[in-house]
């Protein structure tokens, strides 16, 4: 975990409220690992006042990428930023997914609503790395909520799409797609995912009943990202104990079957 | 090299530049963005004698230049305290001072006792002014008599320097500031967090589970640093000031106001590496304006008349 | 079109959208940039018996999202007001509301008094809760018994609504708007500004040649909102909520918690439009949300037990 | 007096420190007279909170002019702004330089001191449209705080700089090349004004001495800047009653003999 005070962007994308940015950052990108985040500043002075989190959409070399959806005023002062501006990044924090050795030769199936897609990239190309195959389901309301599929098509990962309004790949939510497909004969080991809550919930259903082991990427209000301010608590089990625990240490990659769906806690 | 030690009472520290409580941590969380050792000190977070739950979240809000948390006080408690955290922090040659809590008085003294056969504690730092513990933010800081009375308590079972926190959510804070130091409190720092709310339109709920929360940050300096203001001009102990500081200037203001010292909040978990950067900007400020302790310059606001 | 008219006792407003006592000049200040008649109402400039001459500049700081003033209600006094001002502002169908001072509770009386008699007012607002007239920001608005003994001589003597202005400088707000209740005011209006100040380091002085002011703007919204809600849940008379709005989400706010009507301050200065931007935005909450008359979301906070 | 919430930069010229902004802006360029200024908005969202003021350097045609130093937060969010941005303008607002139908064939100095010489450009094009003179006396620390000198040049302006460094036209402060120029017989008959208090004040000394009319620019800080804050009183003489008058009414420009210097007002 460092603090980069001075992180260029060396390149910037953007889509209508879509935006990825490449961060010269060798000291954080070298300890970037999938589903970890970064805390981005983007206040002018003391308003907004807090930082930002992002997943690391990936780290490669000196770079990290990160990918946003401008809605609220710190993103909104993010996506103003130019290339050759400096910003100011803490990273990489929390605890990523899991990669074990024995993925080797199976099959993962990375499930992404949304800026959920954000973390999936960098797993994808770990996952590949070690020796497995990995599917993506992608899913938005329309077409324009996708706009990184074809970085995943690009590096060769088997995606499979879905829109609520049918303007791209299948019509429905991603996870009907996704659960059309195991009715379909579809086999996975394992299963990751990040997305709204409510997508997650219905993931964490599915794979219970079927058993499959299954990481899922929360999101919770941050004060710090670094286990400072007890802010970002939720209610999973740690161990045998649940309790409040703090999603940026603990997470925001969990077990599925360590989250607690209460009310007022994950939905 | 100016020479930025204070005293606070029978305390020294080498600078006035303190982390406050609730946003250090245990202290350990910022080892990877500083030494430790360069700090005035740090107030772990607020210990009760049981571990507590905390409140349910969301448990933080932003404001304009503001934040409201009403985390509840969720910690570890005193035994696990001294057990897992304490040790560690003994490796360092910094002021550690423990907010303590409770939820009656004889629960603070139980806290003060347990931990007074504990090395490595340099004070304690009385926590009468959280308003996120009981709905509608009561306390025992917002009336001088359950000041008095819990401060007596504890400094008859102390043997460590005793800092009292106060509230800002009061009418007179000089009169609670009086009663702290007529109980025996050796020093009183101020302030806590304002009682606040936010809700969201479209719901209708309030943004925070548990309703009402305390407001930190930059919004909250200027109120902050008048009441640091009054206390200090009324008041024979020494004065610790807190709220919304980001930088040196910030914390130059607090000392010419009269503040002995200040407690960097909400700004760690905004920039980690803030309480260093003031000690900087002070050690800078004492250069430019050839001020060779910065004793000199606490208590000389230039007030015309 | 839904229907946003409110009633605060005996007094209709045609919308909840006041513009808030010392922000809005005597009213003719704003017109460049909008028609009057399409406000709630608006508060002119506080005013006593004589004309005032005020504090000395700077009277002005900003802070993070705030700003803090020392005018001291420089003004006109009630008579010019009545022969130059108040002549020119009957022209508008809209609630003129004049806001009232006094250095003792006789001052306020005779400024009444004095009203009384002049066409074209609707109502009263009673500003016992100014910050920046005495050093130290003392005022009737402190405490219970003081604010009693004012609001029960004026009500004695008002012949229109009265309106009781409070101070966020309290303990216990709630105690205060109970002895305004008690002693027959018509509604509360709450906060005025929290007592603040800010030092410049380099010079050693006050910003404010005042030495105190009074914080405004979008930093106290949380702290006031929070005053609203608990006053709104504990007195029976129509409360008005004041303190940091500059959007109808931040109206809406308010009227969620309580508030029957809302008053606009500094934003007036920073968006001269601000009023019927806010009024703008109910109107469009209410289509969005199909709600016919705004006051069916009056103290609709969903508070979970 | 409009409030202009899309006023477009339509150029932008920089200099270290110093910035000239073209604003379209057709109601307030219409409108707008020499000495008068504009408050802008450079906030986001809610902080700094109020808007700036800044004199008016030019207004023809559809678009005014602001040309400004980067002091703060405020001018310096406003430095950041790009060609082709909107922003937020009320004007033209106060009361500005007088220029009465006598001055046709008269002599008029103008002084200005660093970011004071906002006003003078347009105060110059005005004199010499009613068939005065001006001579432009032009002060800063060094060569780089006189950007604008060659706008004053191209437009066929007399005029005579001083640097406190000597870089540029006369060594030391305006007004003492100002004096110098007096004592070598140079004779007006108005003097205008604007820069920093003590510059202004021994600007009033200078022309009471000689009983020269003098008008001076003054600064303050500004709430509102339409007359409903009370904020940027100082004391000055309105008629017979000396009191706290509103500088953004009764200036920002006044009469030097209306103004009393004393402490804690001016200086
Ligand atoms: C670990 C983590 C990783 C994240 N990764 C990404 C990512 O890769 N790409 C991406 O686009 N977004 C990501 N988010 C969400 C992102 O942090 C928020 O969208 C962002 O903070 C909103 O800031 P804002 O100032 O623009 O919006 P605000 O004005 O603060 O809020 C706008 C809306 O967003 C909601 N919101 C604000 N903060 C959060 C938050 N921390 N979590 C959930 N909702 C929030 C608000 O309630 C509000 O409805 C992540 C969040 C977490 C916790
Ligand atoms: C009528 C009028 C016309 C002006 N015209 C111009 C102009 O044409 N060009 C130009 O560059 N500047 C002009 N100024 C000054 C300009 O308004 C300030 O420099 C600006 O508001 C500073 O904003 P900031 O946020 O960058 O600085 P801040 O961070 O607010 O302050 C930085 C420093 O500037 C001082 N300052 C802030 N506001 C004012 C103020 N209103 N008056 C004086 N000092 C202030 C502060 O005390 C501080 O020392 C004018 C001021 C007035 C009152
Ligand atoms: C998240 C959070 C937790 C806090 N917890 C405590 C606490 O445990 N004990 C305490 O005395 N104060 C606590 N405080 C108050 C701070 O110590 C400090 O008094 C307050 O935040 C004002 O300072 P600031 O504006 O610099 O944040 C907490 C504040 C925050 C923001
Ligand atoms: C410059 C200024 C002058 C004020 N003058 C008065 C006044 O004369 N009487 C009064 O009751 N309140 C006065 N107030 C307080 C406001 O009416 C309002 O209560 C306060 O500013 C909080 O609202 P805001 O945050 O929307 O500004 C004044 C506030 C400001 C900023
Ligand atoms: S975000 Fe601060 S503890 Fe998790
Ligand atoms: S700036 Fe507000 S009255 Fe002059």
């Amino acid at each position: 975990m460092k603090k980069d005070s001075r992180a260029q962007i060396t390149r910037k994308e953007s889509w209508r409220e879509y935006f990825l940015l490449s961060l010269e950052s060798p000291a954080i990108a070298q300890d970037a690992q999938p589903g970890q985040f970064l805390m981005v500043r983007a206040s002018v002075d003391t308003h907004p006042l807090l930082r930002r989190p992002f997943s690391i959409f990936s780290a490669e070399g000196k770079s990290v990428e990160i990918f946003f959806q401008k809605v609220g005023l710190g993103t909104r002062l993010l996506s103003e930023k130019q290339e050759g501006d400096t910003i100011d990044i803490i990273g990489p924090l929390g605890t990523g997914f899991t990669v074990e050795k024995e993925i080797k030769g199976k099959h993962s199936a990375l499930i992404g609503g949304g800026r959920g897609i954000a973390p999936l990239y960098f797993l994808s190309q770990k996952l590949k790395a070690h020796g497995g195959t990995a599917r993506v389901f992608y899913g938005g309301k329309s077409v324009e909520d996708l706009p990184v599929r074809e970085r995943f098509e690009k590096s060769g990962t088997t995606l499979s799409c879905a829109t609520e309004d049918g303007s791209f790949g299948t019509r429905g939510l991603i996870t009907e797609a996704f659960e059309a497909e195991l009715n379909n004969g579809f086999t996975v080991s394992r299963i990751y995912a990040c997305g709204p809550e409510l997508m997650l919930k219905k993931i964490a259903e599915i794979t219970a009943a079927l058993n499959i082991p299954a990481e899922l990427s929360l999101e919770s209000v941050m004060g710090c990202g670094f286990g400072a301010c007890w802010g970002c608590v939720k209610r999973i089990r740690k161990g045998q104990e649940p309790g409040w625990h703090k999603i940026c240490e603990e997470g925001p990659v969990l077990k599925a079957e360590d989250i607690i769906w209460e009310l007022g806690n994950n939905e | 090299m100016s020479d930025l030690s204070v005293n606070i009472g029978s305390l020294r520290l080498k600078n006035p530049v303190l982390a406050a409580s609730g946003t250090f941590g245990y202290g350990m969380e910022f080892t990877p963005f500083m030494d430790l050792n360069e700090l005035g000190g740090f107030v772990v977070k607020g210990l009760y004698f049981s571990p507590r739950e905390g409140n349910p979240p969301p448990r933080l809000v932003e404001t304009a230049s503001g934040l409201i948390n009403a985390i509840g006080l969720q910690g570890i408690g005193v035994k696990r305290f001294c057990e897992e955290i304490l040790p560690q922090l003994r490796a360092y040659q910094t002021a550690l001072i423990v907010n303590v809590c409770g939820e009656n008085e004889e629960e603070y003294a139980s806290v003060v006792e347990y931990l007074n056969s504990h090395e490595g504690i340099a004070a304690y730092e009385l926590n009468i002014s959280c308003p996120n513990v009981e709905k509608g933010g009561m306390c025992p800081a917002l009336k001088p008599d359950s000041t008095y009375s819990v401060v007596k308590l504890v400094r008859s079972v102390s043997s460590r320097p005793l800092i009292t926190k106060l509230s800002p959510n009061v009418s007179d804070i000089v009169e609670i500031a009086l009663s702290a130091q007529e109980a025996g409190s050796d020093a009183v720092s101020l302030v806590n967090t304002f009682l606040a709310m936010a809700v969201d339109v479209d719901t209708k709920q309030p943004k925070l589970a548990n309703v009402f929360g305390g407001l930190s940050g930059p919004a909250i300096k200027p109120i902050a640093l008048r009441m640091v203001f009054q206390v200090a001009s009324q008041i024979n102990i020494p004065v610790i000031g807190i709220g919304g500081i980001m930088s040196g200037e910030d914390a130059l203001e607090y000392l010419i106001c009269g503040a002995k010292a200040v407690e960097v909040g909400t700004s760690n978990f905004i920039d980690p590496e803030t309480c260093l950067t003031v000690v900087q900007d002070l050690e800078q400020y004492c250069q430019t304006h050839g001020i060779s302790r910065i004793e000199d310059i606490i208590g000389t606001l230039d007030v015309k008349q």
